[in-house]
């Protein structure tokens, strides 16, 4: 097995006296896509806003390329190298694609505290939202208000966006959520182009795409893991196959 | 024309007319527009925070009175009158209040925030007006206007109208330009992401507190020139300046003028300006004209008076 | 000081207080139930105790005043509730705050119009015009006693209207979230009319009741009205249990802070304030924040 | 003749036209005098900027409505009582319209802004209500008059009153604002030298009305008397919680006149037997007061009260002196030299102006008794005040 790029240890989340997430041990592995799949309320979305440091951990740690990152902020993991999507497409209102994706890259910069030179100067960050605007496929709409594209754009855009953090591993969380077919096609033919150079983690609904992308997946159940690995053995599994009976379709 | 050009040649028109008025030097014209000028540059200080961030403060006219107040203080205790050397200490202490205040009350968000912050200019408000020390409920005079000499002769004196009023201009066309360019600014983006959707620009990888806390402090320095300058114009401060009232007054300003352009708060400093210079002789009730025309632009106009002018283009 | 001294301060803190709920309970189920920031509240109070000066001297009662006063206020609290606080639900609270402060401008001069720039007495019910004696030179008026007693029952009706009805249930759910509303099938614009009248009624009848005590003056809203919100704030916006305690909190600390530190008394209450929002950021009974 | 504020304000619409350019120079025996009324007309204060004013206009009626000869035009501002606007309210006043005589305000802090500017333009000025020490003291100009009383004048003699009905320790409550502490500031000074004990001073916030904290300590402080400062609202609430509160049989509650002034009615027995001074009473027997106080009720249908004295008075003043130059405003240092020279018979009593230009009048003491307002005796007769600071006053 090749070396993790992000390793969760017990990791836990209670909402009141629900265990959203509960003692979840795992381990993602560089340049691979890995997918958590399960049905509602299984913890996936609690799982991700744990590891992108939008929720706090009650117990356990997570380790970012070896590094204990259990209680960093989000702006902190972002600039670690973690990236992440949101369910909900969440464009930034009042802003052009392009403007959008500037935003993004001024990652690079060291400090964004910088008050003169206006934004559109910093060559760095031109360069890295153009390639950004080019790998999430927005080129043509990059003049477009953010709020006026369609849905399925602004998915594109939202991944745009992480992209353009030059991220280490992203996070996405449902991107095909909500989409029509044909949209849910570029969005799946998107991530593919994607995955070739990054490595993964999918939260996602939608099991053709699931095991159409996924090198490994792992099964999550009422907050604990109930199996991790390859589409193949996840499809074989009978207690997979108990977990999801009448709900959707292994 | 674009709307953008409308602006920009709306913006020039109203330069030279400023610039006509102190050629002409009727002292009334002059101190009307000067005072109007002084409310554009705390308007679109404001709007920093309230159309780019995305933080209705309620503490702003703090800023503006601490300003008038540290001028007043520096000039009659320390009889300091070159503003080389006020009006840098005027403004540092309106940004350190910014600073502090905005610390604590950044903690909180949404409401909780328009209200810590009217907390805190209350505090200021009664320490001002009750406190022994600085002059209580009646206010001070400066004892003498900023002016700076070298080797005895006379450079600049803020007690001269024409002088003060094209300083004001100065002061005003240097702040438009300082916050227009740091909007486009790397800094001003991020503003931007954080009033489209803060948690999504803290994803990508920004300190979202550390940028509204230094945009706090940034619109609290310039909301203390404006403090300066009126101090400086009128020769007279008193508590009344840094009233959650005056707050209110110009949050309806930016409003009117609309609230996301930096024009377009100085529209609404004009506005108001006119407006209550004739509309006061209009009616025995103008306040209640004032209200019914601010729910009047809440309901009909959310973008303000910029709206229109920016409509303009398209219809 | 001596012990009942405080005691008797603690007392006044107290019976300041509760008056202080009465106003600020309306305030805060508005915020909590339709998330509207509302500055015209302190109108509310004030047009309450005119319509009390003027129905009190009209019928010769304060009660028959309370008793009619209290409809009508509801009628117009429903009407302003349709006709422009309804608008304002999709808004931010720049707009919220603008536009009610909009409305303060006008109805403080509807009220000049109505009844001029002077200072009205409104008479003390003869029942209870009587005092307590309290310690040898200082009595307690009786009224003061009957508006405490009125502030605790209407304390624990609200308690028992919100904890243990319908309507009451379906406030909560209101306040913690909006969209379950629809879930349960409620028809959000009425009970988002019932709540705003509710709480301009609640309003009028704390001014009502302190009209005997207060008088009765051209912008007395406004200073119950910047109060208010600090208790609101205090306890957690859209909490009732929060203001209770915080409007106790205020009363106590204003009064404590006119015996100790009188040359700053007035900064107590905001520095009380922003003491608890720095501990607490959402208020002693708010809901706590999620994300970080 | 009912004066309403609508026909001024019709006058100064037409004004606001003429104003829009740069209003060349007149000569001053033709035109319209020109008189600028910088007062409150909504507010907290409003009541007493509609009675100043209509007692002005009644004045003006009696004189023909002329003053030296010439037509009178008024120029009125709503300065709301906001010092905040105060600067750019007189400048639209002295520099926009041009008035030939400033009146106003009510408010003490704008009364602080108007003295600067109309310091640097030479304005002639008629303060008629704030009572600011600082306006006849340290920033006493030859062209600023006062027609109203200062702070010092209420408060001052009625230490010698408590002094001399026996009080020898007595606490101070008062609302913490310029007008409360200046009063005090007066009264302290007054009875400490009288040999008199200051048991504690009780400042409240301007402007709360919550006083019972304050009520229970001063029961359990238990001084000889209790001197305060309140006016409008405050006072009425003061006045009857102090009542309520058991105290105003037992400690004999003494203060500024503006106690009880316009809020007697608000009050009702609960400011039975109060003891107040001021430089007016309703009571007053003499025929200037009777004349006047039947012809403002005729002309406005309300009763008159202190602030409408000093409007009257301040025409009555004007009237005299525009007389002795002819209406001619250009002869300022003779304007200014009859101003100060006038004597007249105000309803107060007599009127004179002291070398700071403030008035030198006779300070009464009133009681409350049976809800009237009864004189008393003159507390201070011919009182003038210090006038600390003033540069005309050597």
């Amino acid at each position: 097995m090749a070396e993790p790029i992000l390793e969760l240890r017990g990791l836990s989340r209670r909402f009141g006296a629900l265990r959203a997430v509960d003692k979840v041990t795992l381990a993602f592995e560089r340049g691979r896509v890995h997918a958590v799949i399960g049905p509602n309320g299984a913890g996936k979305s609690t799982l991700l806003n744990l590891l992108s440091g939008e929720l706090r951990a009650d117990g356990g740690s997570v380790h970012f390329r070896g590094e204990d990152v259990t209680r960093a902020p989000p702006d902190r993991l972002s600039r670690l190298g973690i990236g992440r999507s949101f369910q909900t497409a969440t464009v930034l209102e009042g802003l052009t694609c392009e403007e959008t994706l500037r935003l993004a890259a001024q990652s690079c910069l060291r400090s964004s505290m910088r008050f003169f030179r206006p934004s559109d100067r910093y060559p760095e960050v031109n360069a890295r939202a153009e390639r950004a605007l080019g790998e999430c496929r927005m080129t043509a709409r990059r003049s477009a208000r953010a709020k006026d594209l369609s849905y399925g754009e602004q998915r594109q855009l939202e991944i745009g966006m992480v992209l353009a953090t030059s991220p280490q591993l992203l996070l996405l969380d449902e991107p095909l959520a909500g989409l029509g077919h044909d949209e849910a096609l570029a969005v799946v033919d998107l991530l593919r182009a994607i995955a070739v150079e990054h490595t993964l983690v999918l939260v996602e609904h939608d099991m053709d795409a699931v095991f159409s992308l996924a090198a490994a997946v792992t099964v999550l159940v009422n907050g604990k893991v109930l199996e991790t690995g390859t589409p193949a053995q996840i499809r074989a599994s009978p207690a997979v196959r108990e977990a999801y009976l009448g709900e959707e379709e292994p | 024309m674009t709307a953008r050009q409308r602006v920009q040649a709306l913006l020039c028109a109203g330069a030279l007319a400023l610039l006509a008025v102190a050629a002409v030097g009727d002292r009334f014209w002059l101190q009307l527009f000067g005072k109007a000028m002084i409310t554009c540059i705390f308007a679109i200080s404001l709007d920093l925070l309230v159309g780019y961030a995305g933080l209705v403060s309620l503490a702003h006219a703090a800023f503006f009175g601490l300003s008038a107040y540290a001028l007043a203080g520096l000039t009659n205790r320390l009889q300091l009158v070159n503003p080389l050397l006020t009006l840098p200490l005027a403004l540092a202490a309106a940004a350190l209040a910014a600073l502090c205040i905005g610390w604590l009350s950044l903690r909180a968000a949404g409401v909780y925030f328009i209200m810590v912050t009217l907390a805190f200019t209350q505090m200021l408000f009664y320490l001002f007006s009750e406190a022994p020390w600085f002059g209580g409920s009646d206010g001070l005079y400066l004892s003498q206007k900023p002016l700076l000499s070298i080797l005895g002769r006379p450079l600049l004196d803020l007690g001269n109208r024409t002088a003060a009023y094209l300083f004001i201009f100065a002061a005003l066309v240097l702040s438009y330009f300082f916050l227009s360019r740091l909007l486009r600014a790397p800094f001003g983006r991020v503003l931007a992401g954080i009033r489209g959707n803060e948690q999504r620009t803290r994803a990508l990888g920004f300190s979202t507190a550390r940028y509204k806390l230094t945009a706090f402090v940034i619109a609290g320095a310039v909301a203390g020139l404006a403090g300066y300058l009126d101090a400086a114009l009128y020769g007279f401060v008193n508590p009344a300046e840094l009233g959650w009232r005056q707050s209110g007054l110009l949050l309806m300003t930016v409003l009117l003028g609309g609230r996301g352009t930096l024009y377009g708060p100085i529209l609404g400093a004009f506005l108001l300006t006119f407006l209550e210079h004739y509309g006061a002789r209009l009616t025995d009730h103008s306040s209640a004209l004032i209200g019914a025309v601010v729910i009047l632009v809440v309901l009909f106009l959310p973008r303000g008076v910029a709206g229109l002018v920016e409509r303009g283009g398209r219809g | 000081m001596t012990l009942s001294l405080v005691a008797l301060q603690l007392l006044n803190g107290v019976e300041q207080g509760l008056l202080l709920f009465l106003v600020a309970s309306g305030l805060t189920l508005v915020f909590g139930v339709l998330g509207v920031l509302n500055f015209a509240h302190g109108s509310f109070y004030m047009l309450g105790a005119y319509l009390a000066f003027w129905l009190a001297e009209r019928t010769g009662s304060l009660l028959f005043a309370v008793l009619l006063g209290v409809p009508l206020m509801l009628l117009f609290g429903f009407l302003v509730e349709r006709l422009a606080v309804a608008r304002l639900y999709q808004r931010d609270h720049l707009s919220q705050v603008l536009l009610t402060y909009g409305l303060v401008l006008l109805f403080n001069e509807l009220s000049r119009l109505l009844f001029g720039n002077d200072v009205h007495p409104v008479a003390t019910p003869a029942l209870l015009s009587g005092s307590f004696k309290l310690g040898e030179v200082q009595s307690w008026p009786a009224y003061r006693l009957f508006t405490s007693l009125s502030c605790l029952v209407i304390a624990l009706l609200l308690r028992y209207v919100i904890l243990g009805t319908r309507f009451g249930m379906r406030l909560r759910a209101g306040a913690s979230n909006a969209e379950m509303l629809e879930v349960l099938g409620v028809d959000v614009r009425k009970l988002f009319a019932r709540v705003f009248s509710a709480g301009v009624a609640l309003a009028a009848l704390a001014g009502m009741l302190a009209a005997p005590l207060t008088t009765v003056y051209p912008g007395m809203g406004e200073s119950v009205l910047v109060i208010s919100f600090v208790v609101v704030v205090i306890g957690g916006i859209g909490s009732v249990r929060g203001a209770f305690f915080g409007a106790l909190l205020v009363g106590i600390a204003d009064t404590f802070g006119k015996v100790l530190v009188p040359s700053v008394s007035s900064a107590v209450v905001y520095a009380v304030m922003a003491a608890v929002l720095i501990w607490r950021p959402r208020g002693l009974f708010g809901a706590p924040a999620e994300a970080r | 003749m009912p004066l309403s504020r609508r026909s001024l304000l019709g006058v100064t619409g037409a004004v606001a036209a003429s104003s829009l350019l740069p209003r060349p120079a007149r000569s001053a025996s033709l035109a319209k005098i020109r008189i600028g009324l910088l007062l409150p007309y909504s507010g907290t204060y409003a009541a007493l900027g509609h009675n100043i004013t209509d007692a002005m206009k009644l004045a003006a009626h009696e004189h023909g409505d002329k003053l030296g000869g010439r037509e009178i035009e008024w120029v009125a501002v709503d300065d709301e009582s906001d010092p905040a606007k105060a600067p750019a309210n007189v400048n639209k006043l002295v520099v926009g319209e041009k008035v030939d005589i400033l009146t106003g305000p009510v408010h003490s802090g704008v009364a602080m802004a108007m003295m600067q500017i109309v310091r640097e333009e030479q304005t002639l000025t008629l303060v008629t209500n704030a009572g600011a020490q600082a306006v006849t003291g340290a920033l006493c100009a030859p062209h600023v008059f006062r027609t109203s009383f200062s702070n010092w004048q209420t408060s001052y003699p009625c230490a010698d009153v408590m002094l001399k009905a026996g009080h020898k320790k007595v606490a101070l409550v008062f609302w913490n604002y310029g007008f409360g502490q200046e009063s005090m500031a007066a009264f302290k000074e007054g009875f400490l030298k009288g040999g008199g004990a200051i048991v504690k001073e009780f400042p409240v916030p301007f402007p709360s009305t919550e006083f019972q904290a304050n009520l229970s300590e001063l029961a359990s402080l238990k001084p000889d008397a209790v001197f305060v400062f309140f006016a409008g609202a405050g006072a009425a609430k003061f006045v009857k919680d102090y009542a309520a509160a058991g105290l105003r049989e037992k400690i004999p509650l003494y203060g500024s006149g503006f106690l009880t002034e316009g809020v007697l009615a608000a009050q009702g027995p609960a400011a039975e037997g109060i003891q107040t001074t001021l430089h007016y009473a309703e009571a007053l027997p003499s025929a200037a007061n009777k004349k006047f106080r039947e012809a403002f009720k005729k002309a406005t249908t309300r009763e008159a009260d202190v602030y409408a004295v000093a409007g009257y008075d301040t025409v009555n003043l004007l009237s005299v002196a525009l007389g002795k130059v002819k209406g001619d405003t250009a002869a300022r240092k003779e304007l200014i030299a009859a101003l100060e020279t006038a004597r007249i018979e105000s309803p107060r009593g007599p009127f004179r102006f002291s070398r700071a230009h403030n008035p030198v009048q006779d300070i009464y003491l009133r009681e409350v008794k049976g809800g009237q307002q009864r004189v008393v005796s003159v507390a201070l007769k011919d009182a003038e005040d210090p006038a600390v600071g003033c540069a005309l006053v050597k």
